[in-house]
């Protein structure tokens, strides 16, 4: 075990995949010679050289098709977006391309790509720089899309992506770069895309965290163990689609209770989903309705108080699993 | 502007290239240019000139057609007339009802497809819009398998799943067959980019209509490829109208052949009705490509001389247009020069139009007699 | 009133509108020469000529942000994308810049546009040319999404989306335009952005259906009467965002039942949400789990049997009550 | 490609337009090329061209300063000074955590903000990138409203909910302040077209680095305001990077004003550290503009003196380099000019930049006493 950042696991993961697989190459804005706006891609090209790190021009939906388009003719990119923001722009390809692409050939054209960057808010970003993606992309068959909130299932699910035959969409989060975890050393480490991690054991209530809300809901479940001896469940999919479901059933099962945290927005998200499955699945155990946390129904204001009263907290988890609990 | 303006640039830029496709100095252009309709500052169309500068290379290119295989030639004028012939039929069975959705003919345009394609490796690369039937089957694609995707059967080349617009072939390098317009020419570039990564020795031709020129991803590529110097030729299939909109009305320039100066990239404007200029220009973009993996932009102009689709009305030009284009049949040009150079004989043509006859009731029948897909398929390919 | 088709009532409105307001402008792809692809703006440029009705370049993004540039200097533009499915060329424009100008503005910019086009699948057009993007576009905070199903709702919303003065995504279908309807000829006809619809009264079972769903619902809910003798009410929230919930409510409060038919794919889907939000209304009065029926989870082939597969049907819908009223 | 090739091009197609902004015959056009780094196949760095031409135009530009209102020239080295002494506070006050998120400094490129906007008529329109402090005060809106909106305080232009990248003024005509690179140039090309549907005979000047230019909307908008003939002046900032990137190592072509001509667009190349020949270009343009409401790419050359953003560790280039680049300060370079011209006094600059300092200190009293926005603030706005 070592112990990195989720930067330097994700950095890793880059570089053993390089290593192993001639065919994978990094592209995206800033990613070389800059290595990477947030230093994920720090050191690859100094050691790889052009031909497997790469700098683009500002084109996002250019740099995008090149890699559905070295896809197609075998190779394996990572494209880097500076922050899934920018990737609006690229949305034709990701979507009306590479998603699609497998189907429309019948079956001829794999198009193995990761699309990867820097997903939900930053430090006072503002609106057009702050958005959490998910549910944009996840509505659409043909994509897989990937949400790590630990260095070891940063790393762990990043190789997988790399080895997967599909296009994927794998969100990062820029303030969780910095946070550090155990990670396996074993060059052949990976976590297996579509199965969630129950992140912590509980028995009273389940809370349904990813990225960046995993770390706030551990902590809300550790205050909540003490304030009211109740104990919290917290399960992180860490792949959204295709979505672990039975592993989020079988904890209400037992709990009966489901809070979703979510940095998104909320309209038609992720955690409306989850909730349909559970009704779907589950719907018998629900001692009370799934609540739902998610970014606050604005574009996300520059000012810090404005933009903190916008965000999940670990109060407002706190909040919603009194209100679920009854408390 | 004046065309001949825009001709002395390109001929300035990439030595070896011209107005139709063959070195012309710029004094006898600058000549022409006076006879040219856009000069005169009338509408865009420049069919005489065209057909003035064809006559003017005819002799060269006759010359030029006894020295070719003759094999060559014949498949040549056999993938232009079996084009026709197919798409004439697609027309007739789609309004049978056996054929749904959009259906994009490429009559008019039979010379682009084999003047390009003919010249390139087996083991090249192809991407297309969704005017694609033809330019399948050009690359390789049997009729049977074109017909039936039309079909939406399971004999179809995607088994039914892909339809008029997306014919696909990983085995012939045929990379589809795409409905956004001007996509494909982004994921030309990187299939471009993966033959220079993996140093293959690939050319891609990418081709794309006039009207997505002006998306914005026609410019991000460009660039793109001259800036990291990958083997694309851009193939921009000028047939002068996206759906009801002619080039004037949608483009604020006339020369798309120029617009490659914008990125410093070698470029040509050709006479897309005259399938040897076509293929003499793409020659010399193969090249280019294979020398020292530079790509080229190509503006090939043509003629729609059906509707945009089967569902096109069509009011947005006139029948006196059409005619004037007809005139210049790619396919009855090219008959005529290669009369002109005895190689073959009216017998012969007959021989080839029957053959291409036969090969598309062939599919016609195959694709009546696949059954449609199964229920499961609808799931299948869904992810890898 | 006036008996008129879905394509003749758009054309009626945005007719009305230009005549109402001089800074109303129809912008799009083959919307003026050719009198539109699906001829919605069918003898408006004739009437209007080329200032009020203006043919673009095929430059989606591009032309998006003519029409948000211009609504901000106090032009009304309808940006019509000849299909939806194109519009995510353009989606930069539509959710980072539309959506956020007034909130990034502390309120100082208004973005008076109305974008429209054909949603959701047509004839056998094949995977680029069949997605339903309400969910897509209705995640993003700033934007407001209308779905008519019926003639007079499209010349009324229209009408009231026009005289909006915010960004607006209007949904149409390409299979109902030749749909007829009763339309008031009353020039000052509009309905209000956010009101729901009750299509069919009934006491056992809600269906909220939406756009091409509601002509299979009300079908559904005619063979379900006759078959079980089991009343259905059919909702149509008209408005996807903001969403008319308490509509919905106050039905399942007297049915306590409820199926969601719609177009889209179903991950993150509208009918998600409405499910989230219902269980979050009327848990309590919810006597089964809310059924969906969304387009299959794949992208839409072109094959008839398949396509037809593929969507939803009177028959899927009829099953799904069945199932949720446990006969 | 050299230098001169481009000049002689541009000088051609717009009569009254040069590589400097101030006609010059061709003939010493091509011998300066000689003396171009560029022309010499050397790297990018052409500062030495660059002097060399503002000397030869100096004795020139001196007398026109003499012509010139007083009060205008002072007002314009005024808005230089102020803008470097405010954005040295920001970074300063950044350093010290009053100022969150991205922060991009203005520093090196006052005379193009200066140059170009002053020209403008109040009633014209204006927006710009996320580089946008200086461009916002220069535009009208005061230091005060500024520094508050980079503070994130009620008292910012926009209330605090834009901060850095997102300055607006409705009254004072700055549509803002964006944060996606190239997205204002489709939403200034909109606004251009409102002006042009409204007959106010407004003129927009819209702003974008040199590597926005890669953006597919740059060619999509230019097609359609040259198609349309909107009153819309692109001005391409090219400071010469983006971010880490160099122009050199992001796009395939060097002259960007060349760019215009894919699209039969006036335009011109302008040294963007002089800030006469930045006006005398913007005055060109507005002429065009105004008079046939035809639009006009200006690539305006200066250099960014300080990093990408205030959390650029700028190892991308060398010191050196900057330090040529810094001997062109325009500040100074507008100074000497002013001084030459006996228009102003050294007394007279210690004056102009002590009325800055109290500006901006001032400014920072403001926005620190400034509240922050009432929590109700975060969801007013969202929909009007
Ligand atoms: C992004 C996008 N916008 C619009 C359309 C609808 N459309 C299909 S073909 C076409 C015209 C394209 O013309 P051109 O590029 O010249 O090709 P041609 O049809 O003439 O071969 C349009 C507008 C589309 N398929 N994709
Ligand atoms: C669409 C998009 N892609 C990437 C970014 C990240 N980014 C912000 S500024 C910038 C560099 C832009 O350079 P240039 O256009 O030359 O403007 P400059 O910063 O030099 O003024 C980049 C890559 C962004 N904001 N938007
Ligand atoms: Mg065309
Ligand atoms: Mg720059």
């Amino acid at each position: 075990m070592a112990l990195l950042t989720i930067r330097d696991a994700l950095n890793e993961a880059l570089r053993e995949e390089i290593l192993r697989d001639e065919n994978v190459f990094v592209m995206g804005e800033e990613v070389a010679e800059y290595d990477g706006a947030y230093k994920v891609t720090r050191g690859l090209w100094k050691e790889f050289g052009d031909k497997r790190v790469v700098d683009t021009p500002i084109t996002e939906l250019g740099f995008a098709a090149v890699g559905v388009g070295a896809a197609m003719a075998g190779l394996r990119p990572v494209i880097e977006f500076m922050t899934w923001n920018f990737s609006i722009l690229a949305a034709d390809q990701i979507i009306n391309h590479a998603a699609k692409m497998l189907y429309m050939s019948g079956g001829q054209f794999k198009v193995p790509i990761v699309f990867r960057g820097p997903n939900g808010s930053a430090y006072q970003v503002s609106s057009q720089h702050s958005q959490a993606l998910e549910a944009f992309y996840a509505n659409f068959p043909g994509l897989k899309v990937v949400m790590p909130s630990t260095a070891a299932d940063a790393k762990g699910l990043l190789k997988s992506a790399i080895r997967d035959d599909n296009p994927i969409v794998f969100l990062e989060q820029e303030r969780m770069y910095g946070m550090k975890g155990e990670v396996p050393e074993d060059l052949d480490f990976t976590i297996p895309l579509g199965v969630a991690d129950i992140k912590r054991e509980g028995k009273d209530c389940t809370i349904v965290a990813r990225s960046m809300t995993v770390p706030l809901a551990l902590q809300a479940a550790e205050l909540i163990q003490t304030e009211f001896d109740v104990s919290v469940e917290v399960i992180d999919p860490r792949t959204i689609k295709p979505l672990d479901i039975d592993t989020i059933v079988n904890s209400i099962k037992k709990t009966n209770r489901l809070v979703i945290a979510e940095e998104s927005h909320e309209f038609a998200s992720v955690g409306a989903e989850i909730t349909y499955q559970v009704m779907d699945h589950a719907f018998d155990y629900l001692d009370a309705p799934v609540k739902r946390l998610s970014c606050a129904e604005a574009p996300m204001p520059y000012a810090k108080n404005l933009e903190a009263l916008a965000l999940p907290s670990v109060e407002k988890i706190v909040a919603a699993v009194k209100e679920v609990c009854y408390l | 502007m004046p065309k001949a303006a825009t001709r002395q640039k390109t001929v300035a830029k990439t030595n070896k290239t011209s107005a139709n496709g063959n070195g012309q100095k710029p004094d006898n252009l600058a000549k022409e240019a006076k006879t040219s309709p856009v000069a005169k500052g009338l509408d865009f169309v420049d069919v005489d000139v065209a057909q003035a500068e064809f006559l003017e290379r005819r002799k060269s290119q006759i010359t030029a057609i006894k020295k070719l295989d003759k094999k060559l030639l014949r498949e040549m004028l056999y993938q232009m007339v079996l084009g026709r012939i197919f798409e004439e039929k697609c027309a007739e069975v789609y309004r049978m009802g056996k054929i749904g959705g959009f259906c994009h003919l490429y009559i008019g345009q039979e010379a682009i497809g084999v003047g390009t394609m003919m010249a390139l490796e087996k083991t090249d690369m192809v991407i297309t819009a969704y005017r694609d039937h033809v330019q399948a089957m050009i690359k390789g694609m049997t009729p049977e398998s074109v017909m039936a995707e039309l079909y939406g059967k399971e004999g179809g080349c995607v088994g039914g799943k892909g339809g008029s617009m997306h014919m696909f072939s990983k085995d012939l390098e045929f990379y589809g067959g795409h409905g956004i317009v001007g996509g494909q020419i982004g994921v030309g570039t990187g299939m471009a980019y993966a033959a220079k990564y993996k140093n293959t020795g690939q050319v891609t031709l990418c081709f794309f209509g006039e009207a997505a020129v002006n998306q914005g991803i026609f410019h991000e590529s460009l660039n793109m490829a001259q800036l990291w110097k990958l083997p694309c030729i851009y193939i921009c299939e000028n047939n002068q109208y996206g759906m009801g909109t002619s080039q004037k009305r949608a483009m604020s320039s006339r020369s798309i052949a120029k617009k490659a100066e914008a990125f410093e990239m070698a470029n040509e404007f050709v006479d897309g009705m005259d399938v040897m200029a076509v293929r003499d220009a793409t020659l010399r973009a193969i090249e280019r490509a294979r020398k020292d993996g530079s790509p080229t932009l190509l503006e090939i102009r043509a003629y729609r001389f059906m509707g945009h689709s089967m569902s096109d009305p069509g009011n947005y030009r006139t029948r006196d247009e059409i005619l004037k284009y007809q005139e210049r049949d790619p396919i009855v040009l090219f008959k005529d020069s290669l009369k002109a150079a005895k190689v073959f004989t009216d017998k012969d043509f007959q021989e080839i139009e029957q053959e291409a006859i036969e090969a598309v009731d062939r599919a016609v029948a195959f694709a009546d007699e696949s059954p449609y897909p199964a229920e499961s398929e609808l799931f299948t390919d869904v992810l890898a």
